[in-house]
């Protein structure tokens, strides 16, 4: 499987909602019963704008310039993590999900 | 004691690679015909260039890295892929021009046609590419592009009305008589001259071609902010060489030798000799960079090795899309367009696609993550900012005025 | 074992488009894209290697463009097929906010042949390519 | 008027050329110049259809006008070339007096 098989859909939720198009993947990184760690794809940031993320604007790191924080803070705010676990379904471009949308956490980003 | 050398030297090197074909025209054709009242377009040009370049070349000492390589992770694959096209065949295009330029001096110098020149001119730009290490590049012609002094000297050996001329600087306005568009045509031009991409490409690469480090922020800053200063200052003095000899005369400057005249004018044959000798290492000097600019834009996207820092097999590709450059640039001026209409257009381009190029540096420049605690300062990014709204107008109004104007007419 | 800067990033923080810097310091291309593999049922998916050239870097960039730029790569690669050149994530010796560098030379990587023809066909013939 | 503009750019390099200020190439270069531009606009000012009568007779005294500043820059440069300091001055004359009747033909116009 590649990222642009992800990357670009449409996710929608248990109901057949739509949630919004996946701009980026999320990993965590977990050390392996054998004691090897493994880079493992653990949610789907989709919906909201994907180029305050690309920007570098997702993590509160970028000190300006006025007015690009706010703003590409006000335009993410709805990015949505649908965790993999809920994932059923994958063929470009749709994916399905097992949650329902007011179940999905905003993208861990927000909250660091 | 060294330091300071290579710091002087340094200030130097940007003194006389700021000018090229862009200013030397541009500045010539806008004093005779408009005085000194497109004053303001120079100072707003050269300011938000050293403004950007003191940026650029911040990140690049920061994180060794040239500011345009982390463009590609930023801007995305597509938005980055046009940036880079685009500066590309800019870069390609002002190589027309600026091989078009030194042909002009060598037709001045010697009488036969540029268009013998254009191919040994090319050939020449591509051997100091293969050959000659940048730092011997940067100083030579850096420093022969100084004697453009002399046309600072030469405003106080000819008849120069300076109070008409500081009235003029401080009010400015569409002189009289002058259609008000091919007035702000003209300014646009100015601006776009100072703010060439290839300019804040080279700097940032060439920032890391030597090496630049946390350390060497002050000799990086002198450069930004003394060295492009003087170098604007020489466009206006190339400017205002113009409006005691060639204005009065009803002179329109329309051939790069008749922006030589006024310094004929004060000092003779001694005078144009150096004129020859500065014009010739402006333009070559810029000609380098932007045949090496293409190749930084296209390699630094691809992430391919790049650079004079490694032997040209090393960067095989990046010397590829260098010489592909430099025979397109040399096929493109051997096609008789007259070199100094492929400047403005390459000028007018060229700002039509500043903001294109210097929004990134911005973005980049504010990312704490990757400058830590060299990360923009509340006033870089309020001057950025300001400068990025300009840009942003003069941008929109280029190619408008353009068609309006029929380049200038 | 890779030494990662962060335990939590997304694709486009850290490995996207990321520039590969091979065991000797040479640039060796960028990240055009990553290949997840799920080791078993219910299991997620998990990086095993990166991928980069012209076939990896096509789908990515979508549209008329894409499709045209992936057909060019699998014309320059149609010895080993079409799928792009694979670095396996253990070559991968430290991620961080600006480069990967790898355990091996750029030599071992069975990266696109427009460098080698570059440096033979072209560079390498003009006097002065080695000094 | 471009005309007026090219006449005195090759009245300037002919005089910094008697003087001794300038070089043989560079004056020569700068008169060309100005007579290739001289040339252009004479056939581009040659081939438009007046409107009216009125306007034809200043057409025609444009052409006799345009013509000599020409002719005057053809024989400055030859004059130039030849090296041949009486023949540069008288070829300055008559560049100097086609400047003066296009000055004439300025006021007329205003």
């Amino acid at each position: 499987m590649r990222t642009y098989e992800l990357i670009g859909c449409q996710v929608y939720d248990a109901e057949g909602q739509a949630v919004g198009t996946v701009h980026d993947l999320h990993f965590r990184l977990r050390v392996q019963p054998d004691g090897s760690q493994a880079c493992q794809l653990d949610a789907l940031e989709c919906g909201g704008i994907g180029l305050g993320h690309r920007l570098g604007y997702g993590e509160h790191a970028m000190s300006g310039p006025w007015p690009f924080p706010q703003l590409f803070r006000y335009l993410a705010r709805r990015s949505l993590a649908v965790p993999w676990s809920q994932v059923t379904a994958v063929n470009r471009p749709r994916i399905d999900v097992s949650a329902r949308r007011d179940q999905l956490r905003p993208a861990r980003r927000q909250g660091k | 004691m060294k330091a300071v050398m290579s710091m002087t030297l340094g200030v130097m090197t940007a003194i006389g690679g700021f000018v090229d074909i862009g200013n030397l025209v541009t500045s010539g054709i806008t004093g005779a015909r408009f005085g000194m009242t497109l004053t303001w377009a120079v100072l707003v040009g050269t300011i938000g260039m050293a403004l950007f370049a003191e940026m650029a070349g911040r990140v690049t000492a920061v994180t060794r890295k040239p500011v345009f390589h982390v463009v590609r992770e930023r801007l995305g694959v597509r938005v980055s892929m046009v940036n880079a096209g685009a500066s590309t065949l800019l870069n390609v295009l002002t190589l027309a021009a600026e091989l078009g330029g030194v042909s002009l001096v060598l037709q001045m110098v010697t009488g036969i046609s540029y268009l013998i020149w254009v191919p040994l001119a090319g050939l020449a730009a591509w051997l100091v590419i293969w050959r000659m290490p940048f730092q011997w590049m940067e100083n030579i012609f850096g420093l022969l592009g100084l004697g453009l002094i002399v046309f600072v000297v030469a405003l106080f050996r000819l008849p120069t009305d300076w109070p008409a001329m500081w009235h003029q600087a401080i009010h400015p306005g569409v002189p009289a008589g002058q259609p008000a568009p091919t007035w702000w045509f003209y300014a646009v031009t100015l601006i776009g001259a100072c703010l060439v991409p290839y300019q804040v490409i080279f700097f940032s690469s060439g920032g890391r071609e030597e090496g630049w480090t946390s350390e060497s922020m002050t000799e990086m800053r002198v450069n930004a902010f003394i060295g492009f200063p003087l170098g604007g200052l020489l466009s206006l003095a190339i400017m205002a060489a113009a409006v005691p000899v060639l204005e009065p005369a009803g002179i329109q400057v329309s051939h790069l030798n008749q922006v030589a005249v006024p310094v004929a004018v004060a000092f003779g044959r001694a005078g144009l000799a150096v004129v020859f000798v500065s014009f010739f290492a402006a333009t070559f000097a810029a000609a380098a960079e932007c045949a090496l600019s293409s190749g930084y834009s296209v390699a630094q996207y691809m992430g391919w090795s790049w650079g004079k820092r490694h032997p040209p097999g090393a960067a095989a590709r990046f010397h590829l899309i260098c010489l592909a450059s430099v025979i397109a640039a040399t096929a493109f001026t051997l096609t008789t367009i007259d070199p100094v209409t492929v400047t403005i257009f390459a000028v007018v381009l060229g700002a039509a696609a500043v903001p294109l190029t210097y929004f990134p540096i911005l973005i980049v420049a504010n990312d704490a993550r990757l400058m830590g605690e060299r990360v923009n300062r509340r006033w870089a990014n309020a001057a950025g900012s300001f400068f990025m709204l300009i840009m942003v107008v003069v941008s929109l109004a280029s190619l408008p005025l353009l068609l309006l104007t029929k380049a200038g007419q | 074992m890779t030494r990662w800067d962060e335990d939590e990033f997304t694709a486009n923080d850290l490995l996207l488009d990321r520039e590969l810097i091979d065991s000797r310091g040479m640039p060796a291309g960028r990240v055009d894209d990553l290949e997840l593999t799920v080791p078993g049922p219910g299991q997620p998916p998990v990086l095993t290697a990166l991928l980069c050239g012209p076939t990896a870097f096509g789908p990515r960039l979508g549209g008329r463009l894409g499709t045209w730029w992936q057909a060019i790569g699998r014309r320059l690669r149609q010895v080993t097929g079409s799928y792009p050149n694979r670095i396996v994530v253990e070559l991968v010796d430290h991620v961080d906010r600006l480069e990967i560098t790898l355990l091996t030379p750029r030599e071992n990587l069975d990266s696109y042949r427009f460098r080698r023809w570059a440096e033979e066909k072209v560079i390498g013939r003009i006097p002065g390519s080695t000094k | 008027m471009a005309v007026v503009s090219d006449l005195a750019s090759a009245q300037l390099a002919a005089r910094l050329g008697l003087r001794g200020q300038s070089f043989p190439a560079f004056t020569d270069g700068n008169i060309t110049d100005a007579e290739n531009d001289a040339d252009s606009v004479n056939s581009t000012f040659g081939s438009r259809q007046p409107p009216d009568s009125r306007s034809d007779a200043l057409r025609q005294k444009m052409l006799q006008a345009l013509s000599d500043a020409t002719s005057a820059l053809t024989d400055l440069r030859v004059a130039v070339r030849m090296d041949d300091r009486t023949q540069v001055t008288k070829a300055l004359a008559e560049v100097g007096g086609a400047l003066r009747h296009f000055e004439g033909i300025q006021q007329e116009l205003q």
